[in-house]
């Protein structure tokens, strides 16, 4: 298409690969996606924690998590829950079909800061989306690291995204992975119980360690509390926000939460900034 | 209309147990502004006013109410709310209990005789707005208007709003409490704005509404303050499908206009608020009386006059005019 | 050549040299005084309070197409936005809330359709004598004389204006229209400031804005958002009227094989504004939603751009429908703090 | 295009029972009708919107054409009744803003009235031909 010279419009890229997650009418489906420009994708570079806008043209665009870290190659991936008219248009995507993106938007989490320490993701739902970027960028970088851990909870075994990878995961010695659902289901193996209970059960010290969480608002809120009860600073919890957006530049005025853009000082919020953020948890 | 009298009916109102809160009209912050006071007990009643500048149709505040999700362990609220209506308001009340959007056990009905309305745009005009209050208040055969110090006596016909010249219910059709005795009604006259453009012909009334809605800034402050337009999901906020596109131009804004004047046919009350909110001045009220003109000849029925009534549009008659059909 | 004369009956000569570009003016229209274009040949008056409807719309206008294109997205199509503007008859205020506005859209990320429209206008001012009644832009920073934004500023002396020029686009239509003006003279200086003295003078309404933005954050929960958001209808009036609101919505509009993406104005006092798909609403009732128009104008902007984004020019309280008057509600929150 | 090849464009909501029907059978018996009509199906004449009816002539019908069962024969017994109502108030309002009432009509056709499609057909064609090209409200490409 262009040069991004503006910042509205988008550059063309193809669907490479694309699979459902999970079914159902609110069902997910991952994207992997190349740009059609060759200099565009020279020069795009995103960082773990960021968002893109994407879209159909004749549709509109949507902000959506960059669910892939820059370690793994030169595509991007993102995983879309069917909900409105763009997401609607976005699940009936094929492989090689066209979509537009333009981004990426937003800060990151600050990976590089977090060197020598314990990684700790938790993520409900979809809310995994923007965990999965870290977990694949402390698993490129181990040796920067002092270790990953991983829990991720779904409503049911279905509901769970990324299930592919989940057997890689369990032969990496190095990532401490634990899996949960709300309900005890047949030719399940993992835990059960919400999120924020294995949290608990599983006790992380919270020694020399970062811990990143991403789900549903009231998940949000009871590891939020439980991290609390385990001893975690506020500068040790991090999360991130999604707020409606349209321009994704800070001009349309909507994604405000508090005095914060969500889409330019946002997505990435340490706990201690965000208490001080009325709008925050609204 | 007695003053004290009002006060002390709303003061016993809002201080009822069963009561949330009185919607009444209250003094604006200046000149001749009047705003909608919501009063939670006996000592608010003292704001309360009746005066030809409450124009304002308190109803829609039945159907603005958010219903937000409430903390865990908390009730809800489910207490009355108290409502000053006039002639035109009370029909808003009654159209709502026909179309079942609100409960009659969920409203007091404050019911106030209405003498007529002054136009606050007519009055402006006359006699400009000031910083200080001002005030415009019956006499038997017209208005005073006392502003500055100043008292000037004008007559009905300078001043009334449109609205009242047409209007054929001055006095609230129905209510729980009567404030006064219901004032005597008057011929409604004829109505002039409807009649001319009806007696353009095609083009021109393409030309003039052309004009007319090329001025919406869609606000939707008319969607928003009519009382009967209350759908939670209006069909305009739409994306998928779109019925109304967001962009503003001619073609929209047309679009709009009908879907807002149409979903009013056969239940629009006139109470003529749509058009005085209007900040672009688009004469909405000629649309609704047109369609409540021909519900009312073609088919023979009123909206908002009988609570048990059927609504129009989800009711036929087997003998319903069809000469148009080919 | 900076303070110069221009007899009133010049004003159609003065008009007429505006030519090749494109005029805007107040103008009387059935919604009352609105910027609109100045047809060929029509000379606009300036006697007029203020316009209905603030003059963003020259640089900021209500729909704009982003781009258009086919939807195999091969041919996006770019607007070419060339042509030149002249505002005449814009009052401080409005040009005051530009330049405020301009912050906004070239912070961070450049918006190119705003700023490119703000470089091909120019802004005429004239110095407001006669002050509307709900005007109250002494309080937030502004005058009735302010020449913030303007590229040159005309003021009423009764049978000329005087012409200042304030920057050197001001500089070049004086020089343009040299031949139509004269001289000032000394006396002018006087004159000019009596009658801006008098002006200022006819301000009644103030509000003391001072400790505002620094209060503001600690009257998140105060019930005071409540009883002022009370008979709130929700629409966008006040947003759609303000001069410095700048909040817009990007939709993409499919007409047979035309396409385009446009961007129109969005209100901040509509549910859907905030809306997520989810269902969920951040700010779900009109008390939020008046507490978050009010703190971004006076909490947020001022923490990001050191300025207050209000100008006082009471456009939102003359057409509230129901009596939701700003300088009230800064006087209870002042009274709060 | 000039006044002379000028061909409007019509759209017809018809009912599945009566007036599609009817327009089947126009068909199958080989009866001669304009070929300026584009035929939606609905289910009921009661379920045409009057919205729709704004909407195709936004998207540049140059007339609409609403038909279904006769009074007394909706599939659905009282469908036709409702539509009769709503778009009764539909076009007095449609003509109050100035859309020409030639632009707009409602029929009563049933499943055997193949010859009456045909003769409504014609007339909302001649109606549409002669009130030419709709300019009104339909959306218009923008120029920036």
């Amino acid at each position: 298409m262009k040069t991004n010279e503006n910042p509205y419009i988008p550059y063309n890229a193809t669907v490479e690969d694309t699979w459902f997650e999970t079914g159902g009418e609110r069902a997910i489906k991952t994207f992997k996606v190349v740009f059609d420009d060759e200099e565009v994708r020279k020069n795009w570079s995103h960082r773990p924690g960021q968002c893109a806008m994407i879209g159909v043209l004749g549709i509109g665009e949507s902000m959506i998590s960059i669910s892939c870290s820059p370690t793994e190659g030169d595509f991007l991936r993102f995983s879309v829950m069917r909900m409105g008219k763009v997401t609607q248009a976005l699940h009936q995507l094929e492989t090689g079909d066209k979509m537009t993106v333009r981004g990426p938007y937003g800060n990151s989490f600050p990976l590089e800061e977090w060197e020598g320490k314990q990684i700790l993701t938790i993520g409900g739902g979809i809310g995994q989306a923007p965990m999965r970027p870290i977990v694949e960028y402390v698993k490129a970088n181990y040796d920067n690291y002092a270790g990953l851990t991983m829990i991720y909870g779904a409503r049911t075994s279905g509901d769970l995204c990324f299930k592919n990878e989940f057997e890689d995961m369990a032969k990496d010695k190095e990532l401490s992975c634990h899996l949960t659902i709300d309900i005890e289901e047949e030719q399940w193996d993992h835990n059960v119980g919400f999120v924020p209970q294995v949290l608990l059960d599983l006790n992380p010290s919270p020694e020399n360690t970062i811990a990143i969480t991403c789900g549903p608002p009231i998940m949000i809120r009871f590891v939020l509390e439980n991290l609390k009860k385990l001893g975690f600073e506020d500068d040790q919890i991090y999360t991130t926000l999604e707020n409606r957006m349209k321009c994704g530049i800070g001009k349309c005025g909507r994604c405000n939460a508090g005095g914060m853009y969500v889409c330019k000082d946002g997505p990435v919020f340490d706990y201690a900034t965000l208490k001080a953020i009325p709008e925050a948890f609204a | 209309m007695d003053l004290e009298k009002l006060r002390e009916t709303a003061a016993e109102v809002a201080a009822r147990e069963d009561v949330k809160y009185l919607i009444g009209w209250k003094k604006g912050t200046y000149g001749y502004r009047v705003a909608p006071g919501f009063i939670e007990d006996a000592d608010g009643a003292a704001e309360l006013i009746f005066s030809p500048l409450c124009t304002a149709n308190l109803a829609t505040y039945l159907t603005l109410v958010e219903k937000l999700p409430l903390p865990r362990g908390e009730e809800p609220d489910d207490r009355k709310t108290a409502l000053m209506v006039k002639g035109c308001d009370s029909r808003a009340v009654a159209q709502l209990l026909v179309e079942k959007g609100i409960d009659r056990e969920n409203v007091v009905v404050i019911g106030c005789p209405c003498p007529g309305m002054v136009d606050p745009e007519l009055l402006a005009e006359k006699y400009p707005e000031t910083e200080e209050p001002a005030e415009v208040k019956w006499t038997d055969d017209g208005f005073i208007v006392i502003r500055d110090g100043e008292e000037t006596s004008v007559s009905r016909d300078e001043l009334l709003a449109e609205k009242c010249r047409l209007c054929r219910y001055p006095n609230p059709v129905i209510s729980d409490i009567m404030l006064g005795e219901p004032v005597e009604t008057w011929e409604p006259a004829e109505d002039e704005g409807v009649n001319e453009v009806e007696n353009k012909d095609v083009d021109e009334r393409e030309a003039y509404w052309e004009e007319q809605f090329s001025n919406c800034v869609r606000c939707y402050s008319c969607r928003n303050v009519c009382p009967l337009c209350y759908c939670q999901d209006c069909i305009l906020d739409r994306l998928n499908p779109t019925w109304v596109n967001r962009s503003v131009n001619f073609s929209e804004n047309t679009a709009f206009n009908i879907a807002r004047a149409f979903h009013l046919a056969g239940r629009c009350i006139e109470c003529g608020e749509c058009e005085r909110v209007c900040p672009a001045n688009i004469p909405l009220g000629k649309l609704n009386r047109k369609l409540a003109r021909e519900v009312r000849d073609k088919y023979g029925f009123e909206p908002g006059l009988d609570p048990e009534a059927e609504p129009f549009q989800a009711s036929y008659k087997p003998d319903d005019p069809e000469d148009f059909i080919l | 050549m900076s303070a110069m004369l221009l007899n009133k009956e010049k004003w159609p000569d003065f008009v007429g040299r505006l030519t090749g570009k494109k005029l805007w003016a107040p103008q009387a229209g059935g919604d009352g005084m609105r910027f609109a274009p100045v047809a060929e040949g029509e000379v606009p008056a300036l006697d007029y309070g203020n316009t209905r409807v603030p003059p963003k719309q020259a640089v900021f206008p209500q729909t704009e197409t982003l781009f258009r294109f086919q939807v195999d997205g091969e041919k996006v199509e770019e607007p070419k936005l060339e042509e030149e503007a002249v505002l005449l008859g814009v009052r401080p205020c409005d040009a005051r809330a530009m330049v405020i506005v301009d912050k906004l859209f070239s912070w961070d990320e450049d918006d190119p359709y705003y700023l490119k429209r703000r470089e091909l206008v120019t802004l005429v001012g004239l110095a407001c004598t006669e002050p509307g009644l709900n005007c109250f832009c002494t309080s937030v920073g502004g005058g009735p004389a302010s020449t913030e934004g303007l590229d040159l500023v005309m003021i009423d002396l009764g049978e000329n204006y005087l012409l200042e020029a304030i920057t050197e686009k001001g500089q070049a239509l004086l020089a343009e229209t040299e031949d139509l003006l004269e001289e000032a003279k000394d006396d002018v200086a006087e004159q000019k400031e009596k009658i801006i003295n008098e002006s200022e003078q006819k301000i009644k309404r103030s509000v003391n804005t001072e400790d505002i933005p620094g209060g503001l954050p600690g009257l998140w929960e105060d019930p005071l958002w409540q009883r002022v958001s009370a008979s709130c209808l929700g629409c966008g009036t006040c947003t759609f009227l303000c001069p410095t609101c700048h909040c817009f919505d990007i939709q993409d509009e499919t007409e047979g094989f035309d396409s385009r993406r446009c961007r129109s104005w969005d209100s901040c006092m509509f549910a859907e504004y905030t809306l997520h798909t989810s269902g969920h609403n951040p700010r779900p009732s009109r008390r939020e939603r008046t507490r978050n128009r009010i703190n971004h104008k006076y909490n947020y902007y001022v923490d990001k751009f050191d300025v207050i984004a209000c100008v006082g020019c009471g456009r939102c309280i003359n057409l509230c429908p129901v009596n939701i008057d700003i300088v009230d509600i800064l006087k209870q929150v002042e009274e709060a703090l | 295009m000039s006044a002379n090849n000028y061909e409007p464009n019509i759209v017809a909501f018809l009912c599945n029972w009566c007036s599609y029907a009817g327009a089947d059978l126009a068909g199958t018996s080989r009866v001669q009708y304009p070929s300026n009509v584009q035929v939606i199906r609905v289910m009921c004449t009661g379920r045409v919107n009057p919205l729709y009816v704004m909407n195709a002539l936004q998207q540049g019908a140059d007339g609409v054409l609403v038909s279904g069962c006769h009074p007394g024969d909706c599939h659905y017994m009282e469908g036709n009744y409702y539509a009769r109502r709503r778009l009764g108030m539909l076009k007095d309002l449609m003509e109050f803003i100035g859309v020409d009432p030639r632009r707009f009509h409602m029929s009563w056709v049933s499943a055997s009235e193949g010859h009456k499609w045909k003769e409504v057909v014609e007339k909302t064609v001649e109606d549409a031909r002669e009130a030419g090209p709709f300019e009104g409200f339909r959306r218009r490409r923008i120029d920036w």
